[in-house]
């Protein structure tokens, strides 16, 4: 098997996420010869042939998805591509996440912007098993609830699961968090859209570590706060997990460019627990 | 098993293996293959680019897309006999770990297998080279060391042992004292705890990030996949480039050289060791004398008397 | 066999367009590609045409003195007089870059540079430049 | 050097003792100065590094004829501020091209250490043996046609005025002679071993664009830079070491430094595969002499 040759795949259905300058798009591609196994959090290199590839995390389980945001080369001839087309789809690769091992616990997935792409692969294979798990709270965030992408399943969703939405900017309807002292908020029952930086949502919530796994995903300065408040809240730094991303290309820990220290991202990665991280160099 | 001969018996094995192999012999920029027996010596310069061009060229087409369809694009498989130095026979241990371990890469294994490493031992170290100094010792199928006017032929590879056997066999006592014991110099734990450390700033101050070192360097593996036209291309890539590691939105985890360069040592002298078991530096010393700024790594990673 | 023609809008590409109102007959193989000076066409992109496997490159331009930004084509002219010898020094034919001044109105003298760089392209031997490798040129 | 102090400036970029060529140094405190050098093993060009020094108030530089050369016309092109520089001109005698005394170390098989030193012509001696060797043997080739070997700026002159030589432009026109054919073999033999580590193009001082047209990777990527931007540059040659994306590399390097290059020969000292880089660019700024000289005598 050639580690580098994509597999031919067609693109089976486009969702239009976010519109605008940093457009993102979900794509459903399903590879011609059917066969791709991967577990959640695992990634994908998607080819427009011509273009080139990039790195993307799946998005969804057991479809293959990817949530593609606009920003350069590759990802905008994916945007100008329409269904039916055919892309090159190169993978899985990564390590994905441990759900085996977090059988039996909470679950708490909190995600910023296009970093909830990867999240929402555990999202759907959670409850796809539902029954495994116990409690399931979802915190996402974004710049404004037009940049709040799944926001129709996230929002169906909210029926029967603990979701929370936010918004970093005021917006009608949506309940203000105090923003010098989140954790003394005073949210009216039933409120699950919120104004304030994700990590305030994090500490005016405050989810309770007992039994917990938190799985966090976002801009670097989203996590940085959002891992210190989990800390504050109690949470151990092994009940940490996080994505990391880093420019690569080959995608199996050959070319040498997504290495933080030893770890390549692409290979040992995307996921790392939070006590891993902190022993690798500062170097990402 | 070694076997006393004269450069003749050699040159006459070699040549005898024209036929059916490819040999290949460095010259003054790259390693060439020998048409025919008169090209053969043991008398050979280090090249500028190292051996692993042989087994992972500056471009590689990888595949070629043909409307819908993906073309893979496999170099043709070759019996190969490489004539080379300790240097860059060792730095094969290196890109072996890196190509061959999981998931192997074919275009590597393609060129790879069905190669015959020829070492031939310096007698002194080159200038800039610093392979003796980190303990470098020849690796290689066959291993040709200099005995006097003669050569022992240590034969590492068993098929290739009845070859050999008509010639007299080397006594060993010779060998032992030749090799000599050289204390190792390489002095690399610091390393440990010297990523914030100013050393960074000052070593780096006059890089000027251009790909010398890592483009000539035997053990520097690092590519590029691009696409051009509609083929797919894996061409050499340099960790020193200071767009090596963007990320398409502008984000830069290691903008400045110095970070850079110190990706470089501690790839080399660190991280490679924790992930493979070896340093991934063979004392070769091409980026010493061909550095434009004159940045000489053994200033970081020798011991000094 | 292709070539690629640079013309500047204001004076070659308006003789283009008069030679094509006036019917005039010129080869089609001659690729126009309209420029708003000649003093644009940057070397890359006379090198890039002869790398995607044009024969022959021409740039065309406003005559001396009547450019529309005053000496666009006299900066074009040294610049591709200076590719041309520097192409050459190489061993790659100087003919393959043809610099030609044509105004608006010169329909005639258009439709005969056409005709007399295609017909010297036709002449040669695919260029030395061409990107064999690449497999991208239809 | 006596003529040299820290009084006025912030710190002075000089040369330090290196084995067989000089290393470039930043002398900052008094200790320093007696640590610059400035002679025959001085052949970095130190100008390229100004375009990312900092410093306050002034700066001391030391150049060479040729260097001299450089920093006029980066001044001329307003990339360098004269009134921040005290310039430190250093007549220039020649300097020794590294990869040219390597060739003889490894030939006669010396050990390091090596000191050369200048008699004339030149001695390489590593204690036990000495080598002898002619002085155009070892010189930069670009030494060998200077034409202005005394920097044409200065503040402070360091040493006698050295007269230049005239250039005739001979290794330009040794290749002019040869017929096309035998040209393109030429070049392609050599420019086929480029292996666009861009060594050429990041040692010259006159290279300081930070987006070079040839490097598709090398693209500026600010927060304000649009996905529109970023996937519409153009990709003018591959990345691919392919002779014709070699040569095209090198042709826009020597129309871009055309007129400009002041033939200080760091490219080829820096090219690892020794290509006469030079050769290109001595061949731009004859032709354009030549019609300089042609446009004069129209009047």
């Amino acid at each position: 098997m050639n580690p580098y040759l994509p597999k031919p795949a067609v693109i089976k259905e486009i969702h239009r996420e976010v519109e605008g300058e940093r457009a993102i798009k979900t794509f459903r591609i399903r590879p011609i010869d059917g066969n791709f196994d991967f577990t959640p959090g695992q990634t994908a290199m998607v080819s427009v042939f011509g273009k080139g590839e990039s790195m993307f995390a799946i998005s969804a389980y057991p479809d293959i998805e990817f949530t593609v945001m606009r920003v350069g080369r590759v990802t905008s001839a994916l945007h100008q591509m329409k269904k039916g087309d055919t892309v090159g789809i190169r993978g899985p690769l990564g390590n994905g996440f441990p759900v085996k091992e977090w059988e039996g616990k909470n679950i708490l997935l909190i995600g910023g912007g296009v970093g909830m792409a990867p999240l929402r692969s555990v999202l759907h294979y959670i409850l796809d098993n539902r029954d495994k798990y116990g409690g399931l709270t979802v915190m996402c965030g974004a710049r404004t609830s037009k940049d709040i992408i799944y926001r129709d399943e996230l929002e169906k969703l909210m029926d029967g699961e603990d979701v929370w939405l936010s918004v970093d900017n005021e917006e009608e309807g949506w309940f203000k968090l105090n923003w010098d002292k989140p954790e003394e908020s005073q949210i009216p029952d039933g409120t699950r859209k919120l104004v304030g930086f994700v990590p305030m949502v994090v500490a005016a919530v405050k989810p309770s570590p007992e039994n917990c796994i938190a799985v966090t995903c976002g801009p670097p300065v989203m996590i940085k706060f959002v891992v210190q408040n989990l800390l504050k809240l109690g949470f151990k730094e092994e009940q940490i997990y996080t994505t990391l991303e880093n420019k690569m290309k080959c995608g199996i820990g050959k070319c040498g460019r997504c290495n933080i220290g030893s770890v390549y991202v692409c290979k040992d990665g995307p996921v790392f627990r939070y006590d891993f991280i902190k022993k690798l160099p500062p170097d990402f | 098993m070694e076997f006393l001969c004269s450069e003749e018996d050699i040159v006459n094995w070699l040549a005898s293996k024209l036929e059916e192999y490819a040999v290949y012999i460095p010259s003054e920029y790259g390693f060439e293959r020998a048409s025919s027996s008169d090209e053969l010596k043991l008398n050979f310069p280090l090249p500028a680019i190292s051996i692993k061009s042989l087994f992972f060229p500056h471009s590689d087409v990888l595949m070629r897309f043909r409307g819908k369809e993906i073309v893979e694009a496999l170099p043709d498989e070759e019996k190969k006999i490489v004539l080379t130095k300790a240097c860059d026979a060792n730095s094969l241990k290196v890109l072996d770990a890196v190509f061959l371990s999981e998931p192997v890469d074919p275009y590597y294994e393609r060129r790879r297998k069905n190669t015959v490493i020829v070492t031939v031992e310096c007698e002194q170290m080159c200038y800039g080279g610093f392979c003796k100094d980190i303990g470098i010792e020849p690796e290689g199928d066959v291993v040709i060391r200099r005995r006097g006017k003669s050569y022992c032929v240590e034969v590492r590879n068993s098929e290739l042992l009845p070859e050999f056997e008509k010639f007299e066999a080397c006594d060993e006592g010779a060998e032992e004292t030749a090799k000599g014991t050289k204390e190792n110099l390489l002095n690399i734990e610091w390393l440990e705890d010297a990523f914030e450390s100013e050393v960074w700033d000052e070593v780096s101050r006059f890089c000027i990030s251009c790909g010398v070192c890592t483009y000539l360097c035997p053990t520097c593996h690092c590519f590029d996949i691009t696409d051009s036209g509609r083929v797919r291309i894996r061409t050499w890539d340099s960790c020193q480039f200071p767009y090596f590691t963007m990320h398409t939105s502008g984000y830069n985890p290691r903008p400045e050289k110095k970070h850079r360069l110190r990706n470089r040592i501690y790839h080399k002298f660190s991280y490679f060791p924790q992930r493979y078991g070896i340093v991934a530096c063979v004392g070769c010393g091409r980026c010493v004398r061909m550095c434009p700024s004159r940045i000489d790594i053994r200033e970081l990673v020798l011991r000094r008397d | 066999m292709k070539v690629v023609a640079f013309l500047c809008r204001w004076c070659a590409y308006a003789g283009a367009d008069t030679a094509g109102v006036g019917r005039m007959k010129y080869p089609a193989n001659l690729r126009p590609i309209k420029v708003m000076c000649s003093g644009r066409v940057d070397p890359i992109h006379v090198l890039y045409a002869l790398r995607k496997g044009a024969s022959c490159v021409l740039v065309a331009g406003c005559h001396p003195g009547d450019c529309h930004y005053v000496k666009g084509n006299i900066q074009m002219s040294r610049r591709m007089f200076l590719l041309k010898n520097l192409i050459e020094f190489l061993g790659i034919e100087p003919e393959r870059i043809q610099v030609e001044y044509i105004s608006a109105g010169e329909a005639k003298k258009f439709s005969e540079v056409a005709r007399r760089v295609v017909e010297n392209a036709a002449g040669m031997d695919g260029s030395r430049l061409k990107a064999e490798w690449e497999e991208d040129h239809e | 050097m006596n003529e040299v102090s820290l009084e006025n400036v912030d710190l002075i970029l000089g040369w330090q003792k290196g084995e067989l060529v000089a290393k470039p140094f930043i002398a900052k405190n008094e200790e320093d100065i007696p640590k610059l050098i400035a002679d025959f093993t001085c052949s970095i060009n130190l100008v390229r590094f100004l375009h990312d020094l900092e410093f306050d108030g002034k700066a001391g530089i030391f150049v060479k004829g040729c260097d001299a050369r450089s920093l006029e016309m980066l001044i001329k092109e307003g990339k360098v501020d004269r009134d921040r520089l005290h310039i430190i001109g250093v007549p220039c005698r020649g300097v020794v091209d590294a990869k040219k005394a390597m060739r003889i170390i490894e030939m006669e098989g010396l050990k390091s250490p090596i000191s050369v030193t200048d008699e004339g012509d030149f001695t390489l001696t590593d204690g036990n043996k000495t080598v002898r060797v002619k002085r155009e043997e070892l010189l930069a080739s670009c030494c060998l046609t200077c034409r202005s070997p005394t920097p044409q700026i200065y503040d402070t002159l360091i040493g006698e005025p050295v007269e230049g030589s005239k250039d005739e432009f001979k290794d330009v026109e040794e290749i002019e002679s040869l017929s096309l054919q035998e040209r393109w073999e030429f070049w392609s033999d050599t420019l086929s071993r480029c292996i666009r580590c861009y060594a050429c193009r990041e040692v010259c001082p006159m290279c300081y664009c930070k987006e070079c047209l040839v490097d598709p990777t090398n693209v500026v990527v600010t927060p304000k830079t649009t996905a529109y931007e970023k996937a519409n540059r153009p990709v003018w040659i591959s990345k691919a070491s392919q002779l014709q994306e070699n040569m095209i590399y090198h042709l826009i390097r020597a129309m871009h430094l055309a007129g400009r290059c002041a033939d200080c020969g760091e490219c080829e000292r820096a090219c690892p595969m020794e290509i006469p880089v030079r050769l290109l660019m001595r061949k731009a700024e004859k032709d354009l002499r030549e019609i300089e000289a042609r446009l004069a005598a129209m009047g």
